[in-house]
């Protein structure tokens, strides 16, 4: 059980970029607090497929000064307008295969409708806003970064 | 004349060649900076699909360049 | 990495009871799938304090036969309204201490949307339907069933 | 007359004292199979809060009480 104190909040990283597996376990014990009574977290996992072609693997580059920056934002803004206990988020860089963990968001609070509705705004923000790339490799040979046009984003 | 570091990131960095770059310019403003290096470069998006940071921190495409400063051009996002 | 068979999905148990610690994390790898790009889930956590009053622990009875089979129909119900790719909750029953998982729900899907529609609304179903019934202890000495009016019912 | 066994749970078995019974009844459906357990330990809950399940299915309060029936009276559920 965490009781973060004033000083901690202030020091704390709420949002960081990992080159490593994302510890899951780890991230949601972070979030445990004996006033909390609900936890929402969101895993986004590498498809094997993306808009009709078969995806074999991928990278995620990241400007990490700036990602770190507004990744941190995102979180702080999520505690501000929610209900919320406390909020993570790690989004990994590097290579990915099939199947692995891209990014985890989690957000504890009192009461459900705010840990859905926080988990939800950092993954929304995170994925529009945070200057992270997605490079694609498909099963033809093809190879290519994603910069989506806003009228064509999707949630994923 | 402003002596400035430049940054590539993803389809701007693979069109460049570099991830980043010293250059020095007389661009008034980034946005002048980014249409010399995306004719230079031959980048495919427009600055209307493009953000811009300086420092570290978003800035405007009006803002003037200044001396010593690391302004990065960053591509629509696809994290997640 | 797990494909599902015909066979299989008639087979498969969906919903739980569970008498001892839920493990998240084998959970959570049962709804791993090449096809899924997201996977949203729910803790609920036992809050040390309900209406005001401090909690210092408490138990779930169940009337088992109906509550796995109500569960099981929320969790088809789930994969049939919402564009997932899989689904699983389990409940918690016996004593429980402050901060112990009481309920676990995830949903995995092509796209997030689906994931966090359909982990909410086996959460909300199973909190409405289900034949479970929590029984708490307060730090005044006091203890009672909850057995909350529709009008009172509160997300938690 | 029928044999039933009827299940009490959380605050109806705390007023009951038991988990279960078998009861040799003669009411017609469940809502007076009810109403008549309500009657003999005070449950403080109205019918109109409870719903009634029959051998492990939830089932109307106007269904007959049959011979050989598991019934089921279900308080107000508080799970989650």
């Amino acid at each position: 059980m965490n009781f973060r104190d004033e000083h901690d909040e202030r020091e704390m990283k709420r949002f960081a970029l990992s080159d490593t597996l994302i510890d899951i376990a780890s991230l949601r014990d972070t979030l445990l607090d004996a006033r909390a009574g609900a936890c929402a977290s969101f895993e986004g996992w590498v498809r094997d497929h993306n808009d009709g072609r078969t995806v074999r693997g991928l990278r995620y580059e990241a400007y990490a000064a700036l990602a770190e920056a507004e990744g941190e934002r995102i979180v702080d803004e999520a505690l501000a307008k929610f209900e919320i206990v406390d909020a993570r988020c790690v989004h990994r860089t590097g290579e990915l295969a099939i199947g692995e963990l891209a990014i985890w968001a989690g957000a504890s609070a009192a009461h459900r409708d705010a840990a859905f509705a926080a988990c939800r705004y950092i993954v929304d923000e995170v994925k529009s806003r945070v200057p992270i790339w997605k490079h694609e490799r498909y099963a033809d040979g093809a190879a290519g970064w994603l910069h989506p046009q806003p009228e064509q984003e999707k949630p994923a | 004349m402003a002596r400035v570091t430049v940054l590539y990131f993803a389809s701007l960095r693979d069109a460049a060649g570099v991830a980043s770059e010293r250059l020095e310019t007389e661009a008034p403003d980034l946005r002048t900076l980014y249409e010399s290096a995306r004719t230079r470069y031959g980048f495919a998006l427009p600055i209307d699909r493009l953000r811009v940071a300086v420092d570290g921190a978003f800035a405007k495409w009006g803002d003037p360049v200044r001396d010593g400063g690391e302004i990065a051009f960053i591509p629509p996002v696809s994290g997640g």
